[in-house]
């Protein structure tokens, strides 16, 4: 039992965040040891996270780890076990590294609230919750770690309660999210009426075989339970309200992180529970739902007044990429897919965080009232465009990369099926990336462009703890995004792999041969699917070529003085140095927020109008939409299988 | 090494910014002509710039009313070096018909050095292209001086 | 007769996703979810049963091949998902009394700041 | 090392690269003026009239408005050049593709890369906070979304149909070499039947992605006094105008590789004629062939941008935006299925 | 979505552009009557001032320096910035002095290009005697009460002065002075002239029919009679008949009086006088003078063709002139009073050649006949005829006269081409 065998990580990593949690609710009262307590534990896990990378990824191994040593006995596997294979420990890598840089980030930017101590135990329990969800091999389990997310997430979201609609968003939330968790609670149900064991190795063998309208009603519960998770299109009001009244390491929990959680639940389910994904209705399912949450999220940020809701609204839409990928059931898709979340995770966090520090700062994020900031906080202006750049796909960064690998996925699906519908998803795919673009420059240029106004005056830059959290993650979005081989070859290549190896998981878990055994003709093939790219981009060579021009540029520019310019030294501004207003004197008109794409809005305004009502904020209009999903979910699923 | 370069096409491609400070519409209208297919004036390179900040010649038409005066000023001073100012007709350069009038402000050059003058109430185009020709001469002897 | 109890448990359940859906009332939404939520208690309960199996309670030495238990693994779920739905009323309690302290007012169709 | 780090230098500076396109794209600019205004019966300026301006401007003086970001203000021109004459690098003429950057991007990246440009000028206009600016940045960002979605379905129908028709695995091809080569072998694109309505849209996106005459609302002299340039002088001016005329020749340069790919090859072979061998005939048939480039590149912008300038009046921005998601996608949708149901 | 000018575009693209291909070049001129830089004749001024006045943009200035000798040393500068080029002054410049070439090139760096100046010395008046050169006195309110003998002389200042004597106060200079610088009064008699508005331009004198008023450079005039004091002497009730005996003399009040001997009311002088004061009835022979109405200005006098009325300073007519038909045959008229030399009006038939009898005989009623054989019917006797008391028909060939109209003027006989008439 030494405790550096990686068997023994995954179980360490998740009950450090539980032990970090417990113990802060005894020493938490000063605020030293809170903080080292909660840094301690995201960072130890973090580490595990790092160390299981080795023997999982590169030596292609699964840890199949049961509690209390029960091993499976006459075929029924009794105890609970942890099973990490390539997939789950690339989802856990993600989390740690979101949950250490949002711990890093709140211990200044939770200094001014009161009652901290519980935020961090909340804190801690959600990060606890995702890591068990993630690494967890027993159906049963993965619900019981979903509740345990659920309620720190419904906590976390109402924890400043003076913030207008924080309560609000929190009960909308907790309303839907339990309509999810009890579906997903009868879905595993019916599977245990099925196949009377809850190991999920062992659902595989049998699940599949067995065809009737328990089992697909099952399906339907679990993939619509999974989906309020993943707040996907019918849920995303929910993530919305959420977004713009938790603060901000917490939404970049909830969008980096919880998001994540529902796509991993949907995976296990349509790749291994159910094994569904080659049949071609089901990938027409998945990719519908992906571009269809993928178009109208991004059209709703476009009319968001609020940073943090277009924030909020763009991760769904990010997710909507996220789905579309992995539901073309290709290798190449699938890398692509969990390259997306991956950076997903990364950039939004970034955003979110500069999101927070203009709150910080300002005091409010609406984009009406904010403007000039890039003047008081430069530091987080570079951080918020290097953020902007990665999410709308400008390519040095690593957005680009993973939108770029989901193109081509798509369009080789559409190529190879030679059905034209995959080549709409992939225009789809690249209207909505400009689209994203277009609204990040709207929030460029209302919240740190354009002209400062009274209100924001005395804005200063954040303290260090809080840029150096952005800071890191800025430097994951560059790096990620100049090697995507690299990252290819060793996280996203691996998790797509093993999504196609259901026997070596099942086999892991229960022993060798046990699959070929149980389940005889029709144990899913185990061929290895090499991922082959038709595109070529080489991120490195174009930004080498990129600097050079650039270099040979900046030496004429400075060669023929291009900086000798003249700027106002008076602190009254002189006539010579104000703005051009046609003779006018100066004025305060900070064009920004509404002002923005009346091009665009006036086309679609009809679409606007209608999207606005049906968002309509009350509880239960959500739940109605929850109701009916579920119902369509269930029509579909008794047809499809 | 491209002084020179630099200095020669400053001559080559005069960018005028047209200020009218309340004027008939006469000298506008005769100035807008004067790029129209029977005279164009871009063949020797000029056009007409959408904001002080890119022009070279200010043309300042009317004769500048008080409520004028301080955007006609603000507007030249937000003008780039080397700049030059043309005055075009006789209302700016002396008032013309409406001097002594309560709302007239006076001629420009009480307030702000004026480089050429085209007189003539309506100069004729080829008069305007005279004028603005002058002005891109002045303009050079200005770029030469100017250490940048 | 087990028929019955699933008739049961899916009528609450269809009854709790009435209440929440078409109740403008927040303490009525709070008393449909746990409604439902019973509903599928009902549901994990009815799956444990064997019919004529004792409960599954037994010291060591009794256990012999006849004997004929019902299934206890659905109740020990049960426990869990009890324990979960009265978190989940305590939780939206405390949420609904925050609330009408905040907007004054129960109606759902007045709690909607956020939208659009 | 040092050799081939010396020619990437060569390429990146003077051929393909800054001075070729310094020197081509405002010659391409003049020659767009002079057309236009001879089309309006005026006689125009000179064909060098934007090396005078270019150079009028860096002699002029830079006021940096006191509302306005400095260093993004100074730098944002400056990134968004050298960001276009990189992307020059990578369209192959005719035969000659430089090996180096042979596998550095393909179509969509080239399309990803037409961004940044705008993002440049975006930011540009947004430092300096005027609200002309702002009003022009809006306009520009609406004319970008405008022009995406029929240049994504032209790409794609291109891809589609030369991957189809070299039997490609995957039946799609992105890499430009492949389908300049695949055009040399049988014939330029703009031949296919099926993919004639595609160069009819993309000839339609070149002004709108250039911001030329008709879709110019974001740079609107008369209304928002040159939207996002209106607080630029001097030299940043320069730079930006300098950028859109190389970000004309580089969509003209780009239709020409696109769809009028086979017809360098026909001069290839007249060197052959002429009894040149090796490394001399190679270098010849290379200036032949980006002579044969910037002619088909003036025809084009006479065509595409200029004819289109002298004849019709600005468009209001949400006119401009339904008229590229509705007219001109039709026609690339047009092609793009009849490209797919083999066509 | 149409687009109009596709078609022009096209075409234009190879045409030949309509451009002037204008370079700068001084030697350019406007069109013919083009109205462009200014060029002062300074010889030609006069001073009047009269250009500053009308300029709208009041462009023109002048400086007056006393030269060594006495003379107006004046500059007149004509400030092109400033001016409209509406050629008001050039217009209102009754000697020309003005004159706007074609020349279109007025390119100023410095305010002095626009200037346009030229100076002139004005001659001051060359004899004088000391006291009599009035330093501008206060405008001659009343006429200088006429002492006999004075010599009345033209001012210096380019002013008008009357010469109370002759003046009748018919007020004519007063109407036609474009500055309105006279005030006549007929009722009393009153001539004022407004210093400092009066231009000095000369149109009274022109206008005034007794040549009242003196310009510089007239000749002095001495008063010759006595002048009627300026009270008139009570009206003279009007002669209706003329008085018994031998002589009519004329009145000394200025106004006409009626020699009705010789008088054939034609009406002619009722239609001439300007001020509409006498009534002519044909029918019953009457004349009547409207004696507050006339102004004495002696038109009806001239226009009389019998010479039937007298204006002061004609002899006395014997009354008792025959008095039927006066006119001597074809004898001329006494000689006319010795006539001013201002356009009379075409002089009357003195010159009326004795005629060869014909077989057809004049009239001997001094009223014209026709001649049938040489008539050609040309109808221009009827034109000329002042009174229209001839018919001509040309195709019906008929000639007839009006006798009680005809006043036998004898235009018609004047006139007549084939010389078919005969009077």
């Amino acid at each position: 039992m030494n405790f550096l065998n990686p068997q023994h990580f995954p179980i360490f990593a998740i009950m450090l965040y539980f032990l970090g949690a417990f113990l802060i609710v005894l020493f938490g009262k000063n605020r030293a040891a809170r903080n080292c307590i909660a840094f301690l534990a995201t960072g130890l896990a973090l580490t595990l996270m790092i160390l299981l990378v080795k023997p999982i990824m590169i030596d292609g191994g699964i840890i199949a780890y049961w509690m209390g040593s029960r091993v499976p006995a006459g075929g029924y596997a009794i105890g609970i076990a942890l099973e990490v294979d390539a997939l789950g420990l690339f989802f856990g890598l993600l989390i740690a590294t979101a949950v250490f840089v949002s711990c890093l980030y709140s211990f200044s930017y939770m200094s001014e609230d009161d009652n901290e101590p519980q935020y961090y135990t909340l804190f801690l329990m959600l990060c606890g919750g995702v890591m068990g969800l993630v690494l967890s091999g027993d159906l049963f389990n993965m619900f019981i770690m979903v509740e345990i997310l659920t309620f720190a997430a419904v906590a976390l979201t109402a924890f400043r309660n003076r913030v207008t609609g924080a309560l609000e968003a929190a009960f909308k939330y907790l309303v839907v999210g339990c309509i999810g968790s009890t579906c997903i609670l009868a879905g595993t149900i019916i599977l245990y009426q099925q196949a009377h064991t809850l190991n999920l190795a062992q659902l595989a063998t049998i699940i599949p075989l067995c065809k009737g309208t328990n089992v697909s009603i099952a399906f339907a519960l679990l993939f619509i339970g999974f989906c309020t998770k993943a707040f996907i299109v019918p849920f995303h009001p929910l993530a919305a309200d959420a977004h713009g009244a938790a603060p901000a390491p917490v939404s970049v929990l909830i969008s980096g992180v919880l998001t994540k959680s529902g796509i991993y639940g949907i995976i296990r389910l349509a790749y291994f529970l159910f094994q569904t994904m080659n049949l071609g209705t089901m990938q027409f399912w998945l990719v519908f739902l992906g571009s269809v949450s993928m178009f109208v999220c991004v059209t709703m940020a476009l009319a968001q007044h609020d940073f943090k809701r277009l924030l909020a609204f763009h991760s769904i839409s990010q997710i909507g990429y996220v789905l579309t990928a992995i539901g073309l059931a290709t290798a190449l898709g699938a890398s692509a897919g969990l390259y997306h979340a991956m950076n997903h995770t990364l950039f939004k966090g970034l955003l979110f965080l500069t999101a927070g520090a203009v709150l910080h700062e300002t005091g409010t994020t609406d984009l009406g009232k904010l403007g000039g900031l890039s003047k008081k906080m430069p530091h987080t202006t570079v951080l918020f465009l290097i953020g902007a750049a990665s999410i709308s796909g400008i390519p040095p960064f690593n957005g680009f990369a993973s939108k770029w690998l989901i193109y081509q996925a798509a369009y080789e699906k559409a190529a190879e099926t030679g059905n034209i519908g995959f080549a709409f998803v992939t225009i789809v795919a690249l209207v909505t990336s400009t689209l994203t673009l277009a609204s990040f420059v709207k929030v460029t240029q209302s919240v740190f462009f354009g002209q400062l106004p009274k209100e924001c005056e005395n804005a200063k830059e954040v303290s260090f703890g809080m840029r150096f959290a952005m800071g890191i993650l800025a430097v994951l979005c560059t790096v990620t995004g100049l090697f995507p081989n690299l990252v290819q070859t060793y996280l996203t290549g691996p998790a797509a792999k093993t999504l196609f190896h259901v026997t070596r998981y099942i086999n892991a878990m229960l022993g060798e041969g046990y699959a070929e055994s149980a389940m005889g003709a029709s144990a899913p093939e185990a061929a290895t699917r090499t991922i082959e790219i038709v595109g070529v981009w080489n991120p490195v060579n174009w930004l080498a070529l990129l600097m050079i021009a650039l270099l040979a540029i900046c030496i004429v520019a400075i060669a023929s003085k291009y900086d000798a310019v003249r700027e106002n030294k008076s602190e009254k501004v002189e006539a010579k140095y104000s703005l051009f207003y046609g003779g006018e004197d100066t004025v305060f008109s900070q064009v920004g927020g509404g002002d923005l794409f009346w091009g665009f809005k006036h086309n679609w305004r009809h679409y606007f109008s209608f999207m606005h009502d049906l968002h309509s904020g009350i509880v239960n209009d959500y739940s109605l939409w929850a109701v009916i999903a579920l119902a369509l979910a269930m029509v579909y699923a008794l047809i499809v299988l | 090494m491209f002084k020179k370069l630099i200095e020669e096409s400053t001559g080559k491609s005069p960018w005028l910014f047209h200020i009218n400070a309340g004027s008939c519409n006469g000298c506008d209208i005769e100035l807008v002509s004067v790029l129209t297919p029977r005279y164009d004036a871009e063949r020797l390179g000029f056009k007409l710039a959408g904001s002080p900040r890119h022009a070279d010649i200010v043309v300042v038409t009317g004769p500048i009313t008080q409520q004028s005066l301080p955007r006609v000023l603000r507007s030249i001073e937000q003008v780039p070096d080397p700049k030059c100012i043309v005055t075009m007709g006789s209302c700016p350069q002396s008032g013309n018909v409406f001097r002594g009038s309560y709302s007239v402000a006076g001629p420009l050059s009480k307030y702000v050095h004026v480089d050429v003058d085209v007189a003539g109430c309506t100069p004729k185009p080829e008069a305007v292209i005279d004028g603005l020709y002058l002005a891109t001469q002045i303009l050079q002897e200005k770029r030469k001086g100017m250490k940048k | 007769m087990i028929t019955l109890n699933y008739i049961a448990s899916f009528f609450l359940i269809v009854l709790g996703l009435y209440c929440i859906v078409m109740k403008y009332n927040l303490v009525k939404t709070v008393i449909g979810l746990s409604i439902m939520d019973y509903g599928v208690n009902l549901l994990i309960i009815t799956i444990g049963y064997n019919p004529g199996g004792t409960a599954p309670i037994f010291t060591a030495g009794e256990l012999q091949a006849a004997s004929y238990f019902v299934d206890p693994i659905p109740q020990a779920l049960t426990l869990t998902s009890i324990v979960i739905g009265a978190c989940v009323t305590a939780m939206s309690l405390s949420l609904v009394m925050k609330l009408k302290e905040m907007y004054g007012t129960l109606d759902t169709r007045e709690i909607r700041r956020l939208r659009g | 090392m040092i050799l081939d780090a010396l020619k990437t230098l060569i390429y990146v500076l003077i051929f393909p690269g800054f001075l070729f396109c310094f020197l081509t794209g405002l010659l391409l600019a003049g020659i767009d003026r002079k057309l236009v205004a001879r089309m309006q019966k005026r006689v125009g300026p000179p064909i060098l009239q934007p090396f005078y301006d270019f150079f009028k401007l860096c002699g002029k003086q830079t006021i940096v408005p006191a509302a306005a970001n400095k260093t993004v203000f100074l730098v944002a021109p400056l990134l968004g050049l050298a960001a276009l004459v990189v992307l020059q690098l990578f369209i192959p003429v005719f035969q000659f593709q430089i090996p180096a950057f042979a596998n550095v991007a393909d179509l969509i990246v080239i399309l990803y890369l037409l961004l940044i440009p705008a993002v440049s000028i975006i930011l540009g206009g947004a430092s300096t906070g005027s609200p002309y600016a702002g009003i022009g940045l809006s306009r520009e960002m609406v004319t970008v979304l405008a022009c995406e979605l029929p240049l994504v379905l032209v790409l794609l129908s291109v891809g589609r149909s030369v991957g189809v028709a070299i039997g490609a695995k995957e039946g799609i091809t992105f890499s430009l070499s492949t389908i300049v080569r695949y055009q040399l072998e049988s014939g330029s694109l703009i031949c296919k039947a099926s993919l004639i309505p595609a160069a009819i849209a993309f000839l339609l996106v070149i002004p709108g992605e250039t911001g030329n005459h008709p879709f110019d609302a974001a740079e609107a002299e008369t209304e928002i006094c040159e939207g996002m340039l209106a607080e630029y002088s001097g030299a940043p001016l320069g730079v930006y105008k300098l950028s859109h005329a190389i970000k004309m020749l580089t969509m003209t340069s780009l239709f020409v590789m696109l769809f009028f790919g086979g017809i360098g090859t026909g001069i290839g072979n007249l060197v052959a004629l002429i009894g040149l061998t090796g490394g001399a005939a190679a270098a010849v048939t290379m200036l032949l062939d980006v002579l044969v480039l910037f002619v088909l590149c003036v025809i084009v912008t006479a065509v595409g941008i200029s004819f289109v300038h002298a004849v019709t009046a600005r468009l209001k921005i949400e006119q401009i935006f339904k008229y590229y998601w509705t007219v001109v996608s039709a026609l690339a949708l047009l092609s793009l299925v009849l490209v797919w149901y083999g066509l | 979505m149409d687009f109009p000018f596709i078609k022009e575009a096209l075409s234009q693209l190879f045409s030949k552009p309509s451009c002037q291909m204008y370079v700068p070049d001084k030697t350019k001129e406007g069109a013919p009557n083009y109205r462009g830089r200014i060029v002062f004749h300074p010889d030609k001024c006069i001073n009047c001032m009269m250009c500053e006045r009308v300029c709208s943009g009041n462009a023109i200035t002048h400086v007056i320096e006393k030269t060594p000798e006495g003379d107006d040393k004046v500059t007149r500068t004509f400030y092109l910035g400033s001016c409209t080029f509406c050629a008001t002054c050039m217009d209102f410049c009754g000697h020309g002095a003005i004159e706007f070439t074609r020349d279109y090139h007025m390119i100023a760096t410095k305010e002095e290009d626009l200037m346009v100046s030229g100076t002139f010395i004005k001659k001051a008046p060359v004899k004088k005697a000391p006291a009599a050169k009035p330093a501008a006195p206060a405008p001659a309110a009343a006429p200088a009460p006429a002492e006999g003998g004075k010599v009345i002389k033209p001012r210096d200042d380019g002013k008008p002065v009357q010469v109370p004597s002759k003046c009748v106060y018919c007020t004519i200079c007063a109407k036609k002075c474009p500055a309105g610088a006279l005030e006549v009064d007929r009722a009393n008699k009153t001539w004022k002239l407004d210093e400092d508005n009066c231009v000095g331009c000369g149109t009274c004198a022109e206008a005034c029919p007794k040549k009242a008023i003196l310009m510089p450079g007239d000749e002095p005039v001495t008063e010759a009679a006595p002048a009627a004091p300026a009270a008139a002497p009570a009206p003279k009730a009007e002669e209706k008949a003329a008085p018994a005996g031998a002589m009519i003399s004329p009145r000394e009040d200025g106004k006409p009086v009626q020699v009705p001997s010789k008088c054939v009311y034609c009406t002619i002088c009722a239609k001439k006088c300007p001020a509409g004061a006498l009534e002519v009835d044909r029918a019953n022979k009457t004349w009547t003078l409207d004696e507050d109405n006339c102004v004495g200005c002696g038109t009806c006098a001239e226009a009389c063709p019998k010479k039937a009325i007298l204006m002061p300073g004609d002899e006395p007519v014997p009354a008792d002139a025959p008095a039927a038909a006066p006119a001597p045959k074809a004898a001329a008229p006494a000689a006319p009073a010795p006539k001013k030399e201002e356009p009379a009006p075409a002089p009357k038939a003195e010159e009326k050649p004795a005629e060869p009898p014909k077989p057809v005989q004049p009239r001997d009623d001094g009223r014209p006949v026709q001649d049938p054989s040489k008539c050609i019917y040309c109808t221009i006797c009827a034109r000329k005829c002042p009174v229209g008391a001839l018919e001509v028909d040309r195709t019906a060939k008929t000639w007839k006269l009006d006798e009680d109209v005809c006043i036998g003027c004898g235009n018609c006989y004047e006139v007549c081409p084939k010389k078919a008439i005969l009077l």
